[in-house]
């Protein structure tokens, strides 16, 4: 199964305007290089930060972490900033 | 710039240090002493954190002047541990986690000595007041306030 | 910077009077060291007058109390027979800071500083307080009323001093209050502030004075607000005509610390408030 | 590598204990070294000139009469600090925030820094410095700021290719706001505003930087993060990093503050000229003045029910303020909003807006409490419309586990609707209210993060434990990690000591923000700890000369399985150290590892205020903080952040305030006019610690540090609206304002 990946607004405009992506990726670091070679405007944003939250549980630095082939959603949001 | 020799007693030892007349008594402490447990938060006296005693009396060392101090008797944080042993204040603060980041914590301990010291059965609201002139932006003073409170009692059974 | 401890107090203001700089008197120095520390004054003499055995004490006779002018606040607070002729005066003398500051803090310095939110200046001059001033060649006798000028200024002559504060003996059935209102309980300047005293006859006051603090450029002395009450058992409406003639002695400024609107309002609630305190300590009953 | 982050259910020996910290007896006997108590032999005093306008062109500095002044030994401008960050925006910010460039952009901006031989030289140089300036006009004000002819703060910063001050839109949410609106049969429509506070910590920054001629040195500093000052620093001076050591004093207070640099690179610099040690240290003035306050904020919000309770839509369009340079803030405010309910339709905007004020750092869930103020005074509102209750209202509206938020993402076990049903068993909402008091609640989240992290255990030759971490202690954290490596070990606390590491002591570590301390390296710690343990079955097993999968560790100890070994006495951690030398040396673990998953925190705060109808004065009565924070490793330190959290939060209410006058200067720079709480103004804070545990930690460990100052703001606004029969909508709720409401209320 190809989980879909879900961007917040401020994201979309990076990827032609789409509000979710089909892409396969094993982890956040693979679906962050797919998603720069399909989207090269996204690559700047990455390197700017975003946080990868999947099924609910965020991922602000890992890019090893593993995506699940069954995990429901995939949802790329700003990367945060606390005190 | 003139400079004067000040001889004074801290902590019951006899102590000397030359500074510039314009000199706080808190940077004479801080900085020619060696004194740093008064720490200053505010240099204004609306902090508390350089709180000493000067002849018994509760002060900002931030407001007096080193020269002032010339023939007189300090008190400072360092001087609370006896005979090797702290004092019921020190002991509390720590048992009821009364400090966070304890930046505030030197002139908490000497404004509550001095308040125990005339008021050994002090009720919520004296602490309170007894404390306004020390600021801690960490702990909502909950844990400060009980920690002098079982302090009072400690020291009441002595 | 010269930095002097003399012992009598005419030296202490031939010294002050000398002085071709920038020259200051340090008592408690809670407002020296502040301005000193923000740069707002580089003193070239400072004169230590701590030393002056004649501005250490109180004392008590038969004309009332003297207040040395280097008693510290703390000090005025553990004289049992002050605080119990003037609360009012002792109770605004102990709002000056904290704890720390009060270890320090005069009223004469509160005063010199002729700042018009000064704690206790407005109780001092609903007591009547005079302050004895002493000149390299003189000495004379004013009323706390005439030393504050404006913000920051006073009546003081270059070189004078004031050596200590006088109360009048004080007549039986008589109370003084004062209130002010600051944002916090504590550790704070007053936005604005009322202080009163009163002396009673069966019941009826027969004497008042109202002062207001920080509504002005200095503490303003209402002498409407007083004779609203002056015949009366402080009833509804003479508290009321009180509490307007506050509103109408009123001419603030919007500032950091509050506005002309509240400052006016609030002026005549504590007025009020304090008067109730006053009369009850005067030993009369609401 | 390999460590399984999960959470397993178990029994707990030492955690959850209230053991005293390690570093308490040095910070009750004052000898606890802060930014501002070291000292290096030959050091310099370091002072700062700073812009006395709000917004100017700088012309001219001219140095010449300072540098001849005796005891003078070094002066910087900007020009000794050539811009070094490459196309790194971010970064040349930063630069420009320590010092300016050519224009001062806020009152108090830097603009040249001196080191001589004592503070009152260094003091008499600053004044000889002259500087020319050509005023420029300013705004302070984040809405007046985004009109169309507001005088432009960064000229980098473009809308539709024309300057502007508004560096970011940033917009979240789901569904169909407007079709959302047309099913609603309530719909409360509110405009808010909130000042500018500051994290007001007590102790100001403060740092000593020792800069030798080969291009090493030294920095010991107050700091959040002594990693990322060390590469910032080394960025903006050109050092190499490794060669650039930063030490982190022991810290007095940041709440987000000490997360950025302010003087450090300064410091460094006039060390790097003078080539001696140099001391800088901020005074309050220049603290309030120049480094890290939170926004002002001013807020639209709109929210649409039905009359059985249910949201049909939300929005919420956000300004805040971020001071000269671009930041994140309106986007944090957009993205917390409304995270704390399961919303069908839900839309907001946050603009991110520049104006002349500093540059805003992160304070405490930066953003979250000014956005929970607007929706959850909103939220009163409307339940107070359809007549149903604020507590079930949210109940009924709360997010759970499946909700999608407002920020995006889908939530997993989450606890908010716990924390809601603990304010409604709680005996403060059923405690009686005398005359002119009022009661409040209100809400609040906060994402928590992690982080990179990393941590050294050694195991000394007498079986006692170090522990060396790289997140700094602001609120008895060592006391925290030391008791989950007790945990781990199956030893005594007292067997164990935690220390902060400086950077050549170990790997990067991420700033301790975001409520990751204890979380990040608790996790690091539990992990290394394993290794550990690993490392003494392999020393055991020798010892006895048997397999290691023979030997396991329980209670402290080795122990032989088996009954072929039932003669061999169980082996202690002192048993096996002793014999480390002979059986193949030091014993160590180690970790380093991305800490991710914090987990979402929520809290509901129950607040009790009495309000003087005459005066406006405001106090509060009694005060109750519930929130999850997953396990509790030492309950005194989670209930002191709870509490202090909720102290600063009623601040912020009532009485914090950056003053700004039409000069563009603050007014305000000390703390007898910035007024944070004293003792008297408040009563015992309750607490109650849920302890819902985070899925993605061994031990179920959330962060606890930021979300309790989100909700005191509206819960406090509540309580007064209740108790004086106004709704306050601008913070803080001083007096004079209140006392104006109660009048046009009247009127």
């Amino acid at each position: 199964m190809m989980p879909r990946i879900s961007l917040t607004s401020s994201l979309r405009d990076a990827v032609d305007g789409a509000e979710s992506i089909e892409l396969h990726a094993e982890t956040i670091g693979e679906m962050f290089a797919k998603l720069a070679e399909r989207y090269p405007r996204m690559a700047d944003r990455i390197d700017a930060g975003i946080a990868v939250a999947i099924d609910g549980q965020i991922y602000r630095d890992d890019w090893n972490a593993k995506i699940p082939a069954d995990a429901a959603e995939v949802f790329l949001l700003p990367r945060i900033q606390g005190g | 710039m003139t400079g004067v020799l000040v001889s004074t007693t801290i902590n019951g030892d006899a102590v000397q240090f030359a500074c510039p007349t314009d000199e706080t008594l808190l940077d004479s402490l801080r900085n020619r002493v060696g004194l740093t447990g008064a720490k200053e938060g505010c240099g204004t006296g609306d902090c508390g954190a350089c709180s000493i005693t000067l002849d018994g009396r509760l002060v900002c060392a931030c407001l007096v002047l080193g020269v002032e101090a010339n023939g007189r008797e300090i008190g400072t944080v360092e001087g609370l541990v006896e005979d090797g042993k702290l004092h019921p204040l020190q002991e509390k603060f720590i048992e009821h986690a009364a400090l966070q980041c304890g930046i505030c914590t030197p002139g908490f301990l000497v404004a509550a000595k001095t308040l125990l010291e005339k008021n050994p059965k002090p009720s919520e609201e004296q602490i309170r007041y007894a404390l306004a002139g020390n600021l801690c932006r960490c702990t909502g003073y909950d844990k400060i306030v009980r920690a002098v409170q079982a302090a009072a009692k400690e020291m009441r059974k002595k | 910077m010269r930095y002097e401890t003399p012992t009598t107090t005419k030296e202490a203001a031939t010294l002050l009077y000398k002085e071709k700089g920038q020259a200051h008197i340090l008592a408690g120095g809670t407002d020296l060291l502040v301005r000193m520390k923000m740069g707002m004054t580089e003193p070239t003499l400072v004169v230590d007058i701590k030393h002056i055995p004649a501005m250490q004490a109180i004392t008590k006779s038969a004309a009332g109390f003297k207040i040395g002018a280097t008693v510290c606040g703390a000090a005025m607070t553990e004289h049992a027979a002050l605080g119990k002729a003037w609360p009012g005066l002792v109770e605004a003398a102990n709002l000056i800071g904290s704890d720390q500051i009060q270890g320090r803090c005069t009223m004469v310095g509160n005063l010199c500083n002729g700042s018009p939110a000064a704690d206790s200046v407005p109780a001092m001059i609903a007591a009547g307080a005079k302050a004895i001033v002493v000149g390299k060649d003189k000495r004379r006798t004013v009323a706390v009323d005439k030393i504050v000028t404006g913000p920051g200024k006073t009546s003081l002559a270059k070189g004078e001093v004031i050596e200590a504060i006088t109360l009048p003996a004080r007549l039986p059935r008589s109370g003084d209050a004062y209130l002010r209102f600051t944002p916090r309980t504590e550790m704070d300047i007053a936005v604005v502030s009322a202080a009163v005293n009163l002396t009673l006859e069966r019941g009826v006051v027969k004497t008042a004075r109202v002062v207001l603090g920080a509504v002005a450029p200095t503490a303003v002395i209402v002498a409407k607000a007083a004779k609203a009450i002056i015949g009366t058992k402080l009833d509804d409406e003479a508290l009321e005509k009180l509490t307007a003639a506050c509103a109408a002695a009123c001419n603030p400024i919007d500032d950091k610390r509050g506005t002309i609107e509240y400052r006016t309002k609030v002026a005549g609630v504590l007025a009020k408030r304090a008067a109730k305190i006053a009369y009850q300590r005067a030993g009369g009953t609401l | 590598m390999g460590h399984d982050t999960n959470y397993q259910d178990r029994e707990f020996k030492t955690i959850g204990t209230r053991v005293k910290r390690p570093d308490g007896i040095d910070k009750v006997t004052g000898r606890a070294k802060y930014g501002a108590d070291a000292f290096a032999p030959g050091q310099l005093v370091g002072k700062v000139l700073r812009s006395p306008h709000a917004h100017a062109i700088i012309q001219k500095i001219d140095i010449s009469k300072a540098e001849k002044l005796a005891g003078v030994k070094a002066i910087i401008t900007s020009a000794d600090l050539p811009d070094l960050t490459g196309s790194n925006r971010g970064m040349t910010d930063i630069l420009e925030n320590c010092m300016a460039r050519g224009r001062a952009l806020y009152h108090g901006h830097a603009v040249a820094a001196v080191a001589a031989i004592d503070e009152q030289t260094a003091k008499q140089a600053l004044k000889l410095i002259k500087v020319t300036y050509k005023l420029l006009p300013h705004v302070t004000d984040v809405d007046e700021a985004m009109l169309p002819d507001a005088p432009i703060i960064q000229d980098f910063v473009l809308q539709d290719g024309k300057p502007s001050n508004i560096a970011g839109i940033s917009t979240f949410g789901h569904g169909d706001v407007d079709a959302g609106f047309a099913e609603a049969d309530v719909i409360v429509e509110k405009s808010y505003k909130t000042e500018q506070t500051h994290q007001g910590y007590i102790e100001p920054h403060a740092c000593l930087a020792n800069v030798s001629s080969d291009g090493s040195g030294e920095l010991w500093v107050t700091t959040q993060g002594h990693f990322s000052f060390r590469v910032v620093c080394s960025t903006l001076l050109g050092l190499d990093m490794a060669k650039l050591k930063v030490t982190s004093s022991e810290i007095g207070g940041g709440f987000g503050g000490k997360t950025h640099v302010w003087t450090e690179p300064l410091a460094l610099a006039l060390s790097r000229k003078a080539n001696r040690p140099v001391k800088l240290v901020m005074t309050r003035d220049e603290v309030f003045k120049a480094s890290g306050p939170t926004s002002s904020t001013s807020m639209d919000i709109k929210i649409g029910a039905k009359k059985d309770g249910t949201i049909t839509a939300a929005t919420a369009i956000l300004r805040y303020q971020d001071g000269a340079f671009p930041g994140i803030w309106g986007m944090l405010g957009a993205m917390t909003a409304y995270a704390c309910y399961d919303l069908k339709n839900v839309k907001t905007v946050g603009h991110d807006v520049l104006v002349n004020r500093p540059k805003v750092a992160a304070y405490r869930a930066p953003s979250a409490p000014m956005a929970a103020f607007g929706v959850e005074s909103t939220m009163d509102l409307v339940a107070n419309e359809i007549g149903m209750s604020p507590l079930d209202f949210r109940i009924k509206n709360a997010a759970k586990e499946g909700t999608q938020a407002s920020y995006g993402p889908v939530y997993g076990p989450i606890g908010i609707g716990p924390t809601l049903e603990a304010v409604k068993k709680h005996p403060h909402m059923r405690a009686k209210l005398k005359k002119n008091q009022g009661r409040g609640m209100a809400c609040g989240f906060w994402f928590n993060f992690g982080g990179q992290t990393c941590v050294d255990l050694n195991i000394g030759p007498d079986g006692t434990v170090s522990l060396t971490i790289g997140t700094i202690d602001v609120g008895g954290s060592r006391a925290s990690l030391s008791l989950i490596v007790a945990e781990e070990l199956g030893i005594p606390y007292d067997q164990v000591r935690t220390n902060i590491g400086d950077t050549a002591s170990l790997g990067h570590n991420d700033t301790t923000e975001g409520s990751r301390g204890t979380f990040s390296s608790g996790m690091a710690a539990i992990f290394a700890a394993r290794d550990a343990v690993g490392v003494l079955r392999e020393r055991a097993a020798k010892m006895w000369d048997i397999p290691v999968d023979d030997v396991v560790w329980a209670d402290g100890v080795a122990t032989a399985t088996g009954a072929k070994h039932s003669n061999l006495p169980p082996l202690t951690l002192a048993d096996i150290a002793a014999k480390a030398a002979s059986t193949g040396g030091p014993i160590a673990g180690h970790n380093e590892v991305v800490a991710d998953n914090a987990g979402v925190s929520f809290a509901s705060h129950i607040c009790d205020v009495e309000v003087d109808p005459d005066t406006g004065g405001t106090k509060i009565i009694r005060y109750t903080v519930i929130q999850d924070a997953g396990k509790a490793i030492h309950p005194d330190y989670v209930e002191g952040q709870f509490q202090g959290g909720a102290a600063q939060g009623i601040g912020w209410a009532l009485n914090e305030e950056y003053i700004y006058g039409a000069d563009g200067c603050l007014q305000n720079t000390g703390f007898l006019d910035y007024r944070i709480p004293v003792c008297s103004d408040l009563p015992f804070i309750d607490t109650q610690i849920l302890e819902i545990p985070n899925p993605n930690h061994p031990y179920g460990v959330r962060g606890v540090g930021e979300t309790s100052i989100v909700p005191p703001l509206a819960a406090i606004g509540n309580a007064v609206s209740h108790a004086a029969g106004v709704r306050m909508t601008h913070i803080p709720m001083s007096a004079p304002r209140i006392l104006k409401a109660i009048d046009d209320a009247k009127a």
